[in-house]
């Protein structure tokens, strides 16, 4: 029952299997930036960044690659590929609030069992960055959480009710964590998948909803 | 006479900004996209109570290369000009590495409108296109929305937001002609293209500036009757 | 798979198009900007019903040289597949030549919803932009306004315009590339820009396809996230 | 009395001198057309058209210049001028609702003694086109109406109240016709300028609104 929970590479790369070949993604800061690099063979998803930029591709990673008029979003450093463009930040948002970014994958502080999100906000800190958030979380039309099931004290991350300030209501279709996936449904949080070595039990334990079990529930494939 | 609008100097370029103005510029994060020089002369010129309307309250380091000194509006607020910041992205996102900003807000030295990045771009844009107000869905059931009008339509609840608009707007573009026709480079045209629009005078740094007619006229991101000076670093 | 938006006849791009569907179309004027190719298409297809979206509603020869025919939109109208238009400037400007539209309206056939050319502009960003309504000053006072809800800001009345959306876009463009990313040419780009971002399917028909990297990324002008079909001309 | 009234070139021309150097402008169909030839000596003026093109220049003429791709909103064509700039029409409506186009040059059926603006519809006709009209009236900083003074009819087009629905409220600034020149104040239509040969009494006779008469009142200078 003590199995090792997944690690960020792993829960990055079952979110990648989420997206659908054609798919237009926007990666939130975190263990969303990881996504890109587990996307199937076979498979194009375009990527979209709000700081106004479509279809980039690998991050720079040689200091004389690095270009300060080529950041994502989350101030990685791109590579120029073929295809891209570039647009403003009006634009950026208009593609994201306008529905025409196909998923959103977003880190999570807590999660509920409506699908809330609160994602921007320590409440101890008093201040925080939203940034794009707020819009990404209220225009894609599908949001992934990618995070841990429990925050650094060991709480759960799932919860009845978010207690942290929220991001978006009722915004999140899937949550991958570290020992599970979970679809927002409209009867409450269905458990899909455990990770290897999980039992359905150990993943409610650190969980506080009750979660719906899937028929079809499965170990995760990553 | 042949339209000019390239000023000689920064320092001209900011002369006349008063105290109390507001004042737009982009910020995403580092250098790309920053007009320091505008930023760095009106450090020099030295008005005060200025409301910046950025991304950031400026976060050091954020997207910089160690090429280059990164400099951003962070410079304003640690010269106390700054009394208002409407913004994004405001502190550091370790709150162990706190900014200028965060340390005058919590003193009560400077004060926050913190709005989503996109309503953010939204209202400048509005701003700059004669709209005053229009509704989003962006924030609804949040803390953003606190104390602002909300509305359904179609089902779905939306919130109404105000154009934002300003008595300059520092732009950082890579040319411009001298009629005021601006493209910019790469990422950092991100706020800059929507800012150019929403203030009474806009102040275009940029690397080069080319005789009207070498900017291909397709390819114009900002035109020129949004520019009122240009200057060249 | 790679992507690639190429569809290869022109009949395939307007299939699917059902009665009864919301078609957003350039329409200025003349040839310049106009989905000549789709539009002939989609009167062999046959689709009835239509509610064409375009600032007029097919003007026989404006803008034309001389040197290839004017097909427009009016061509649809002639054929009887189009019952509603909304547009800004829907007959001729010489009563003593009736468009193919005034006549079908005057007969009950065809209705109109006639909309400020500005207005009409910014309700399909909108659409394309997920706000669903905003206040413009555009209008206040006139019959356009009639039946709206009105609202003084800053002392200055405005008129609440609701977003428009639409199943099918038809370009006209200059260049695309497989991506879907798009480029114009001069003036032909007027509603074809912002009628790409508003529609459930886009479909562009361009003079040239070329491979990804062949645009400029500083010079497109609607990115491909927005276009679902591209068809050589 | 019977002096003879101003031809459509000599009303443009007298538009001409109201722009200022380095003013972006913005021509209506009709006589505002015109104007572009006349603009004095030294002085830049740089048109806007609301089909998406900035710093246009002269027309084209010749049949091999003609292009479809390059028109103004009248349907007149262009020839490409260096420091030209194109763009769509949601943007080219946001310069002019922004109050970026600081003088818009229109037609008129009829203007009213407090500025209200008539020029999309002959009501007899039952349906008409606003195009961009609405927007330039709602949104350029100024707007000079030049018309004839009288209507084919030789019924008068400067009124009291519109009669013809109305294209915008209170947004005329100036008029100039082919007998006069009137400014909007807030007490009424001042006569400022009268065509040569003309009487103020002249002027007021197919004026339907009383005019108020400027201290400075003089003949027009074209």
């Amino acid at each position: 029952m003590i199995a090792p929970r997944l690690d960020r590479e792993a829960i990055a790369m079952r979110v990648a299997r989420e997206l659908p070949d054609g798919a237009y993604v926007n990666l939130g800061i975190g263990i969303p930036t990881l996504v890109s690099q587990f996307v199937p063979e076979g498979r194009t998803v375009v990527y979209q960044a709000e700081n106004g930029v479509l279809n980039y591709g690998p991050l720079a990673q040689r200091e004389e690659e690095l270009d300060v008029d080529l950041i994502n979003a989350g101030g990685q450093f791109l590579l120029p590929v073929p295809g891209m463009a570039f647009f403003d930040s009006a634009q950026a948002f208009a593609m994201i609030r306008g529905g025409h970014v196909d998923v959103a994958v977003l880190g999570a502080l807590q999660v509920s069992q409506t699908g809330d999100l609160a994602n921007w906000m320590l409440p101890e800190r008093g201040i925080g960055n939203i940034g794009g958030a707020m819009d990404l979380a209220a225009g894609a039309r599908r949001i992934i959480v990618a995070m841990e099931h429990t925050d650094p004290h060991g709480r759960p991350k799932v919860v009845r009710e978010c207690t942290y300030p929220l991001t978006g209501r009722a915004c999140v279709s899937l949550v991958v964590t570290d020992v599970a996936v979970l679809e927002v449904t409209p009867r409450g949080l269905l458990l899909k998948e455990v990770a290897p070595g999980w039992t359905t039990e150990a993943v409610q334990k650190i969980t506080e909803p009750r979660l719906l079990l899937a028929p079809d529930l499965k170990e995760m494939e990553l | 006479m042949p339209l000019n609008k390239v000023v000689s100097s920064f320092a001209e370029a900011v002369a006349d900004v008063p105290d109390g103005a507001v004042i737009m510029m982009d910020g995403f994060g580092g250098p790309g996209g920053m007009p320091q020089q505008l930023i760095l002369a009106l450090r020099t010129q030295g008005a005060k109570n200025l409301t910046i309307i950025s991304n950031t309250a400026g976060l050091p380091g954020f997207g910089a290369t160690g090429k280059e000194p990164a400099i951003n509006h962070g410079i304003l607020v640690e010269s106390g000009q700054v009394r208002k910041v409407i913004a994004s992205f405001p502190v550091s996102p370790s709150p162990s590495r706190p900014t200028a900003f965060e340390l005058a807000y919590r003193e009560g030295r400077a004060e926050l409108e913190l709005v989503p990045q996109g309503t953010l771009a939204e209202r400048i844009r509005a701003g700059g296109a004669g709209i005053p107000a229009f509704y989003t869905p962006t924030g609804v059931g949040t803390s953003v929305a606190r104390g602002k009008e909300t509305r359904v339509f179609d089902g779905r609840g939306y919130v109404l937001e105000h154009a934002l608009k300003a008595d300059y707007a520092f732009l950082r573009a890579l040319k411009a002609d001298r009629l005021g026709n601006l493209v910019y480079r790469g990422t950092s045209r991100n706020f800059n293209a929507v800012m150019a629009t929403a203030a009474r005078i806009t102040i275009a740094e940029v690397d080069e500036i080319v005789e009207p007619g070498e900017l291909d006229p397709e390819a114009i991101v900002t035109p020129g009757i949004y520019v009122k000076r240009i200057v060249k670093r």
